[in-house]
């Protein structure tokens, strides 16, 4: 298993390192100069030369590339151009912001479509699997912005259920220990408040839980489907077992396999779709910092939090491999 | 009869499928006595499995479903029982193994998980005690390190150790009625000998009646005390091993044996039954072996035979054991 | 008016772990309030669309940030409430020399700055030095600092030919002298500017570069903790120089980018105040019982720019024509439901000088057409409009102005290929004059005219704000004139003149001023939104 | 011998009778072919134009004049919609069309070859698949400036690994059957080995992940769209026709509510296509 | 004596596992272990052993479908294994294989006149009525009808796809084929028409077979010679009356024992061998029977034993046999 790990981690450089070349590459052939962002509309040519010059943007491409390896194996993450302030530890609480809400969507993309899944396939055919499935395609065939504005417009202007932006009661906010505000809340034993935060967490995680839901619910209804026809089932049933403990055992573990892997690639695609989620609901987190610092041409941030995301989707996928093969104990290490 | 275990009746399992009804099962009876080890028969397709699944509503449903027939076990109507029932039935009073060791054991648990699973669906014992069970069945069927075999795997024990495990976990609750479809099948020859050697110890011991599916006549000839020659989802014939073997009836049957080289003796060309095995359908009229049969004649292409009584429980279904043809059958076995 | 003891009331640092932010961790708990438990009363949440870049005001032109920083620090002098009329603020009185060379002002006294630290002369001169010169040891430009608002205000830097401050001069720790080498006629003014507030010398010398996270002033409010893309949060700040004030305990500046959401959010009473309401909205929130509309007066103006160095803009006829083919006062009403005026001049009106006899191109189709043919262009010309990517007040919607713009040129004939560029590129090419038509504006920061006129259209300023390339001798010569005059009467005589001619040479389509709308609770008194966009809150209260 | 009543099927046919059978897989090809039909006729269906701009009216709701309602430029919606079908289509074509052909040209380069040809090229897609996928492509568009081309590009680049590792995977485990060694037992050549053998018999997810891209590739452009990072106006793109109308959710819902379901029964419709496509080719269904 | 047209001399062949952090070879799986043989013209030999015993990746090896570790394969005298990609293409016109399953070995997307005819393209028939005047002989040869020639794979029964895999064998008239169970996987009334077909077309066209099977009867049955495998090794290798009326390799004997006949008459003494067979990755030293001989000897666990000749042309590895020679 270590061996296994170690491996895996091993034929991680090289993809680190090709990712580390990417995103600086393409912070620098993005067009426009930062310098020219920072001093604005009202700035003269030559405080644009002289900014050049402290930023260090005029050294050669590789010498560039070169100092951020040097910097990023120390942990540098640069300082951003726009706040002035060491990425690596601006970058934190946004880091922690798109924790909690990912955390959130994947659970309860896990929880319903896990569930959903299961029954499906348990009722094959039958009107729920039907509406299940429709729904599934439906949800996985929908714009997550868009949802995320149905929500809000339905939920919270029309209806006033639920709050329509941020993590929490603005009027009062957590004094942040990890900036997870949920554990953050239980830490201060303050349960009105974690009641209120995780109610501002509802409607963005369905908004960015729905598509990895549908897809959830419906891998793991064909796996069920597949799993409920192999011979082991067969045997179970033979022994005189109970429905349920065909599928909530010996099916599940199973069947969870594949979905497994669904689920690491999928937690994924949530951090690359909370860009979406996190400007439509004021969220403060990663996805928005990378966007802003697009629009600002904040090279450092844009490269390191893209670096960042990409090495944090990497990570579960790793971890999600490790936990496959903790579920299946046919893979050797 | 007093010792008659299990009696199917005209047991007809059909499959609803998109290719139409399949007929997999059509009007199969026949009985296991107490302590009697009884065989089934026949090729691929020709309905042995499904008859095995269906003893224990184990049918995958839908498109399977028993559309008639009786299954009495110990004079209960198995085909009428609630799934309730059912479950207390399998595993504890009729268990089943399969042909396929490599497949047939839950993967993601350990040997001893799915062996205590097994005990404790039908006796309350603690998980202690059950874990001892299990050792103790896992030393019965000759499986060495045993204590350690329950920490293990499936996928770590050989095709042949899964096979005993399989045995030992359907032995654990003590049947009546051990069902073994194709037990051996995949296994090679010297493993099978060790389970075809550890299946008659048990029935011999433990006076378990066992019906064992398999299409090797090798096997029947083996462990067998009857047999049951199926095709194309209908009984052909039945009668004792040696019977079957040495003076089979059906064309069908004799075929089937001629066909086989032999290990033993001079061998000639062998025999050849023309054509492919008949897969079941529905509305099929005639006779389902009449396309291949050398003997067939105008009436077996419109009518099915049904089974003749042949005297001392012989069966065989086809119309040369009318009076009229019946020299002609003779002629043919005697060609042999 | 206020007492000098410097020290912070010892029970309000208590729990400052709670609170702190990242950067704020070395112990410094002046400043760094209990948990909030201070829900409701007293507490105001006002939202905009984006964060603040730096809460250092000096180095940076960002609005967001002034909005903040106008409320943690202040300068020597500031404006009315409602306009650019300048008042005292940190100086009670000044003095100008005749020859408009040299400026005294006498500081208030006992007034302390959060850290407790005294305000004194010392710390005015410590302030402007580091921006005026990028060698000072609170400089930190090695760490990317640069104080271009000071560089364009003052004529430059420290050694630079075009800078003004000659010296600074304490005379005591009350009184402080600024000796110019050239007399700027909007010195005074420049001052009120929310950017040239005094930084406390001590917090330069403990935060260094990290002193954009880490405002400290002698404001009405001091700060808290700082969230970034998510809340600032700031705290009555007790000692106030002005006995009475503030009267909010606690102010939260909340980032909430969607437009809509901002309103659901001011509707549902979450917060009471909000930035950059949708025009198109407004109608509604009038009617609302529970919220109130305001507008910020007009300090603005959009604009259609012609390169006029190019062909065929650098015909005046074409330029002439295109102002006459624009339908401003459609503009005006789609995209700003009528919260805003036409425009005539690149001066809003109300500025020092305005010149209102200027007479408007009216939306003439025909003129232009006929214009158009005069220019050799009967069959009509292809030409490329460029247009910004992003949204500021002085243009909300670009793009679909660019749309509208594209639709009024084509009923003349012209047909305009839209070009859209990034935003930096956009500023980048426009300077470097690679486009034809485009779309920019300008607001105004310190109320003068100067900042308008001279900024875009002073032939100097060709390759830096003067992105329409219009070089006009004559034109020049009144701004110039106009710059260095200290008789207000004078200077407006001038820029009066210069609008003249300028409208005639039309070097770019004035379309609009706009009046930006806000919104509130009706709880909010006393918030007056200020034409430059950031206000103080210090008299703000919140009434059920 | 039974085999004989049976004329010769081709596996195609075979899937076509499959999918015939599959209802969900119709009610797709309905809403796909409505939409085609759509975008083609587009000009018949409307009698404005979808840059026609009509101040007065800005922001009306549905009604006989303007069947879906105005947007805040006073432009039809339902002509904008109807246009924006021929966008959406378009987009999703070429985008996978993109993917697939450099897609499958590395993948089968790198399946086929193996050693280091196969380590290069997995790399490359190890790498390329690390960056979640949207974030890519904003990345790319951020390069190249946003307009509709560089998002078609930026979503062609990132299905390119998809795609690969598709067929990559398809290639090596071909390259264990039997018929593939039977093949090879025969005397052929590599290039008829991969053309007549692997590549026919690697079409079948290939076609039923290329339909599915079809609607991520649309999801993904709206998603840069709305961004601003794809098409640019007037050009009636989806998401960018939502990106417009987002402050007016309130005062005109439709404005929002019309290009979402839009967006949302095109790639239901290819979902349901690829999803009948998927049963109807896999061999697991068949014998 | 009559040249051989095959020689198999020293054929190994060992899979690499890797493993460890780098992933480098760690240990190997010796599919095939030294293993040489003859195959005299005309003669079918066959070759049984229990499942994982290295028959089919002897089969494959000497066709160099998997390139052999180490050896000599002579095919009419030329050593194969030396031979560049070219010059083994043409040679695959002479030597041909059947494989076990019927399903996997044709491709499924081509019709069965695409599938028999496409040998014939490669191998240079280029004319289109030529080869499909060829693909009916060929299906008729088989026992297939010429208008089958149209069908796809999945359109037929198992045995009649063997029928197509043969008449793919056949198609360039080669010298060798290396049947790898062909009939395995077939119903038992369907197998003795194909046992019988092989037969047939062996005296037509004067094939030679290597004929892999782990059914002893079957093998019995078809060959002239059989060899017996184990764990990679060739244990015995004889005349088949010799071997199947008195083995001589313990294993053999177990094997022949443990045969199960459908002849209620027949009573044997079985051998019943205890445990499973070893893992090829890991065999035992010595004799790699030995963990499971009734016989075993103290020597059998060091040294491995020789393959030689015990009596005139009966080959056993075995040391009971040591000195009898
Ligand atoms: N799930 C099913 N759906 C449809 N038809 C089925 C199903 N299971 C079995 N059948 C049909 O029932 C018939 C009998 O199958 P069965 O499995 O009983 O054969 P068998 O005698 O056990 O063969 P084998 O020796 O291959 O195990 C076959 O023709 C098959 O087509
Ligand atoms: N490509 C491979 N990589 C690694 N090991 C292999 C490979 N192919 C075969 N082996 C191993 O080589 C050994 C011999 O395999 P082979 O297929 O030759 O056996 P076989 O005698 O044909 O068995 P069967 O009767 O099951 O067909 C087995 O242990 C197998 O696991
Ligand atoms: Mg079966
Ligand atoms: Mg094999």
């Amino acid at each position: 298993m270590v061996t296994y790990i170690i491996r895996r981690l091993l034929m991680l450089i090289p993809v680190l390192i090709g990712m580390t070349l990417i995103t600086f590459s393409i912070v620098h052939l993005i067009p426009g100069n930062p310098a020219q962002v920072i001093l604005g509309e009202t700035a003269t040519g030559e405080a644009i030369a002289n900014l050049e010059e402290t930023m260090g943007l005029n050294e050669p491409y590789f010498v560039q590339y070169w100092n951020y390896l040097l910097d990023l194996l120390q942990g540098d993450l640069g300082t951003s151009l726009r706040s002035k302030a060491e990425i690596s530890s601006e970058i934190l609480p946004y880091i922690a912001a798109t924790f909690e809400l990912t955390f959130f969507a994947m659970l309860f993309a896990i929880i319903v479509g896990v569930n959903a899944g299961i029954i499906s396939a348990w009722k094959q055919n039958s009107w729920f699997d039907f509406l299940a499935m429709l729904f599934a395609l439906v949800g996985v065939s929908m714009p997550v912005f868009w949802l995320a504005l149905m929500e809000q417009w339905i939920f919270a202007q029309e209806l006033g259920w639920l709050p329509a932006y941020g993590r929490q009661d603005s009027r009062d906010p957590i004094a942040a220990i990890t900036h997870l505000y949920v554990l953050d809340s239980l830490i201060h034993l303050d349960f009105a408040r974690a009641f209120t935060i995780l109610k501002h967490l509802i409607l963005p995680s369905i908004a960015l839980g729905t598509i990895p839901m549908a897809i959830i619910a419906r891998m793991t209804r064909s796996s069920m489907l597949e799993v409920m026809k192999s011979d082991y089932i067969r045997t179970v049933r033979a022994k005189g077992s109970g429905q349920f403990l065909v599928i909530y055992k010996h099916a599940l573990k199973n069947a969870m396999i594949p979905v497994v892997t669904v689920i690491g690639l999928q937690t994924g695609v949530l951090l690359g779709g909370a860009i979406l989620t996190e400007t439509i609901f004021s969220w403060p987190g990663v996805g928005r910092y990378v966007y802003e610092a697009i629009n600002y041409r904040d090279y450092p941030v844009i490269q390191s939090g893209i670096l960042v995301i990409a090495f944090i989707f990497v990570m579960i996928n790793l971890f999600v491999d490790i936990l496959y093969k903790k579920l299946d104990p046919r893979i050797k290490y | 009869m007093e010792d008659v275990i299990l009696e199917l009746s005209g047991l007809s399992t059909h499959f609803f499928t998109d290719q139409g009804e399949i007929p997999a099962v059509d009007k199969v009876s026949f009985r296991v006595h107490k302590g009697e080890v009884v065989g089934v028969v026949g090729e691929s397709g020709s309905g042995k499995s499904v008859t095995s699944l269906s003893i224990l509503q184990l049918i995958p449903s839908p498109p399977g479903k028993i559309v008639s027939g009786s299954i009495r076990y110990k004079g209960e109507d198995l085909a009428k029982a609630t799934e309730k029932r059912m479950k207390r039935i399998r595993g504890n009073e009729i268990s089943m193994i399969f042909q396929e060791p490599m497949t047939s054991l839950n993967p993601v648990f350990t040997i001893g998980n799915q062996m205590r699973e097994a005990i404790r669906i039908h006796q309350k014992i603690s998980k202690k005690a059950a874990t001892e069970k299990a050792i103790q069945m896992l030393k019965l069927v000759g499986i060495p390190r045993a204590e350690d075999i329950v920490n293990e795997y499936p996928h770590q024990l050989s095709g042949g150790m899964r096979q005993r495990v399989m045995i030992a976990m359907a032995m654990s609750s003590d049947p009546s009625l051990l069902i073994a479809d194709e037990p051996t099948t995949a296994l090679d020859v010297t493993i099978q000998a060790q389970i075809l050697d550890l299946m008659k110890k048990i029935n011999k011991e433990e006076h378990t009646s066992i019906l064992l599916i398999t299409h090797d006549l090798g096997v029947v000839a083996d462990i067998c005390d009857r047999v049951v020659v199926m095709y194309a989802g209908q009984v052909v014939e039945k009668g004792t091993t040696r019977e079957i073997l040495k003076d089979p009836q059906h064309p069908y049957t004799q075929g089937l044996i001629r066909s086989l080289p032999k290990l033993h003796g001079r061998e000639e060309k062998l025999y050849s039954i023309p054509g492919t095995v008949a897969r079941p359908k529905k509305d099929r009229v005639g006779c389902r072996f009449a396309p291949r049969c050398e003997f067939a004649f105008e009436r077996c292409f419109k009518e099915n035979p049904e089974l003749y009584q042949l005297g001392d429980g012989r069966e065989s279904r086809c119309f040369l054991h009318t009076e009229k043809k019946g020299e002609r059958l003779e002629d043919a076995t005697t060609n042999t | 008016a206020c007492s000098g003891d410097g020290g912070a009331n010892p029970d309000e640092s208590s729990d400052d772990a709670a609170a702190e932010t990242d950067e704020t961790a070395d112990g410094e708990s002046e400043g760094e309030a209990e948990e909030a438990s201070a829900s409701g009363d007293g507490v105001l949440v006002f939202a905009r669309g984006g964060d603040s870049e730096s809460l250092d005001p000096g180095s940076t032109t960002d609005g967001e940030s002034s909005r903040v920083t106008q409320q943690v620090l202040e300068g020597l002098l500031t404006f009315e409430t409602d306009s650019f009329e300048l008042k005292p603020a940190l100086a009670h009185d000044w003095e100008v020399s005749e020859d408009g060379l040299k400026y005294t002002f006498y500081l208030e006294e006992g007034v302390t700055f959060h850290d407790g630290t005294p305000f004194n002369a010392e710390a005015v001169k410590v302030n402007f030095e580091r921006w005026a010169d990028p060698e000072h040891e609170y400089a930190f430009a090695d760490e990317g600092y640069v104080y271009s608002m000071y560089g364009t205000m003052f004529g430059g830097y420290k050694g630079e030919e075009g800078h003004v401050i000659e010296e600074i001069n304490v005379v005591n720790d009350y009184e402080i002298e600024f000796v110019l080498n050239q007399p700027l006629g909007f010195f005074l003014q420049n001052l009120g500017m929310s950017y040239f507030a005094i930084t406390s010398p001590a917090a330069l010398e403990e935060y260094g570069p990290e002193i954009n996270e880490n405002p400290v002033g002698t404001g009405p409010f001091k700060f808290v903790s700082w969230t970034k893309d998510d809340s600032i949060i700031l705290d009555k700040f007790e000692d106030y120089r002005v006995e009475g004030l503030p009267k909010l305990d606690r102010v939260i500046f909340e980032v909430i980018p969607d437009n809509a959401a901002r309103l659901i959010a001011l509707r549902s009473g979450e917060i009471d105040i909000m930035d950059g309401l949708n025009p198109d909205d407004a109608a509604g929130v009038e009617a609302e019982d529970g919220l109130e509309l305001l507008t910020r007066s007009e300090n603005n103006f959009g604009y259609v720019g012609f390169n006029t160095q190019k062909e065929p803009l650098d015909k005046v006829e074409v330029r002439q024509a295109i102002n006459y083919a624009i339908d401003k006062q459609a503009i005006a009403d789609a995209l700003y439901a009528g919260y805003a005026t036409t425009a005539k001049n690149p001066l809003p009106p109300g500025y020092l000088g305005y010149n209102d006899d200027v007479e408007a191109y009216g939306y003439d189709p025909d003129k232009a057409r006929e214009l158009l043919a005069e220019a050799g262009f009967e069959d009509g010309l292809d030409i490329e409009l460029w247009t910004m990517p992003v949204a500021r007040p002085y243009m909300p919607d670009p793009e679909t102005v660019s749309q509208i713009v594209q639709n009024n040129l084509e009923d003349v004939g012209i047909n305009a290929t839209i070009v859209r560029e990034e935003w930096a590129p956009y500023l980048e090419k426009t300077l470097q004059g690679e486009h034809q038509l485009f779309i920019l504006g300008w607001s105004g920061t310190n109320g003068d005219p100067d900042y308008f006129l001279s900024s875009l259209l002073h032939g100097s300023n060709v390759g830096s704000s003067n992105r329409t390339f219009y070089v006009n001798e004559e034109v020049d010569e009144l701004l110039d004139g106009a710059k260095r005059a200290i008789d207000q009467d004078e200077r407006a005589e001038l820029y009066a003149k210069a609008q003249e001619l300028i409208s005639q040479d039309s070097p770019m389509v004035t379309l609009v001023h706009s009046t930006p709308v806000m919104a509130t609770t009706s709880k909010v008194k006393n918030y007056v939104p200020h034409p430059s966009t950031s206000e103080s809150l210090a008299e703000v209260e919140l009434v059920e | 011998m039974e085999a004989d009543e049976i004329e010769a099927i081709s596996p195609w046919k075979d899937t076509f009778r499959q999918l015939r059978k599959n209802r969900f897989a119709i009610i797709g090809f309905t809403i796909i072919i409505f939409f085609i039909l759509v975008a083609i006729f587009a000009p018949l269906f409307t009698s404005y134009t979808y840059h026609q701009q009509d101040l007065v009216n800005r922001l009306q709701p549905p009604s006989a004049e303007f069947w879906l309602g105005t947007d805040h430029l006073g432009r039809d919606i339902f002509t904008r919609l109807v246009y924006g079908a021929r966008v959406s289509l378009m987009v999703g074509f070429i985008a996978v069309t993109g993917a697939l052909v450099f897609g499958t040209l590395l993948g089968v380069t790198a399946g086929y070859f193996g050693r280091w040809v196969d380590m290069i090229i997995s790399r490359i897609f190890d790498i390329l698949l690390a960056f979640p996928s949207i974030l890519l492509a904003i990345a790319i568009v951020a390069i190249l400036g946003p307009s509709l081309e560089n998002a078609l590009l930026a979503i062609a680049i990132i299905n390119i690994p998809i795609f690969g590792r598709l067929v990559r995977s398809r290639v090596i485990s071909l390259r264990e059957e039997e018929y593939i060694m039977a093949a090879k037992a025969q005397g052929m050549k590599n290039g008829r080995i991969i053309f007549q053998h692997i590549l026919p018999n690697s079409i079948a997810p290939i076609i039923v992940q290329s339909t599915l891209g079809f609607g991520t590739a649309i999801l993904e452009a709206a998603a840069l769209g709305f961004l601003g990072l794809g098409a640019q106006p007037p050009t009636p793109e989806w998401g960018q026709m939502l990106a417009d109308s987002r402050d007016f959710i309130q005062l005109a819902p439709w404005t929002v509510i019309v290009p979402g379901v839009a967006i949302m029964l095109v790639v239901l419709g290819f979902n349901l296509i690829g999803d009948g496509l998927r049963d109807a080719l896999d061999p697991k269904m068949k014998n | 004596m009559q040249q051989p047209i095959l020689e198999v001399n020293g054929l190994k062949k060992y899979f690499p596992i890797h493993g460890g952090v780098l992933g480098k070879k760690v240990g190997e799986v010796k599919a095939v272990d030294d293993v040489s043989f003859q195959v005299r013209p005309g003669e079918i030999l066959g070759i049984v052993g229990e499942s994982g015993c290295g028959k089919s990746t002897t089969g494959k090896s000497i066709l160099r479908l998997i390139e052999p570790s180490e050896g000599e394969v002579k095919f009419e005298g030329q050593d194969i294994t030396t031979f560049g990609s070219e010059e083994m293409r043409k040679l695959r016109k002479d030597m041909q294989i059947i494989f076990q399953d019927p399903y996997a070995s044709l491709n499924p997307r081509h019709t069965v006149e695409k599938i028999i005819g496409e040998p014939l393209l490669v191998h240079g028939m280029k004319s289109k009525s030529e080869r499909k005047k060829r693909v009916q002989e060929l299906l008729e040869v088989v026992g297939l009808s010429a208008y089958h020639a149209s069908r796809y794979p999945h359109q037929f029964s198992g045995g009649q796809r063997q029928r197509i895999g043969i008449a793919r064998a056949l198609a360039n008239n080669p010298k060798l084929i290396i049947c790898d169970e062909p009939v395995s996987a077939l119903d038992v009334s369907v197998q003795s028409q194909i046992l019988n077909l092989m037969e047939e077309l062996r005296d037509e066209f004067n094939l030679t077979y290597i004929f892999i099977a782990h059914d002893l009867s079957v093998v019995k049955h078809i060959s002239d010679r059989v060899g017996v495998m184990y764990l990679g090794r060739m244990v015995e290798l004889t005349d088949k009356e010799k071997l199947y009326e008195e083995p001589k390799h313990p294993y053999t004997q177990a094997l022949l024992s443990a045969v199960p006949e459908p002849d209620p008459d027949i009573v044997k003494e079985r051998i019943i061998l205890e445990g499973d067979v070893p893992s090829p990755a890991n065999p035992p030293a010595g004799c790699a029977f030995h963990t499971r001989c009734p016989f075993a000897m103290d020597i059998c666990s060091q040294i491995r034993p020789e393959f030689q000749p015990v009596d005139n042309q009966h080959f056993v590895a075995c040391h009971l046999y040591d000195g009898r020679q």
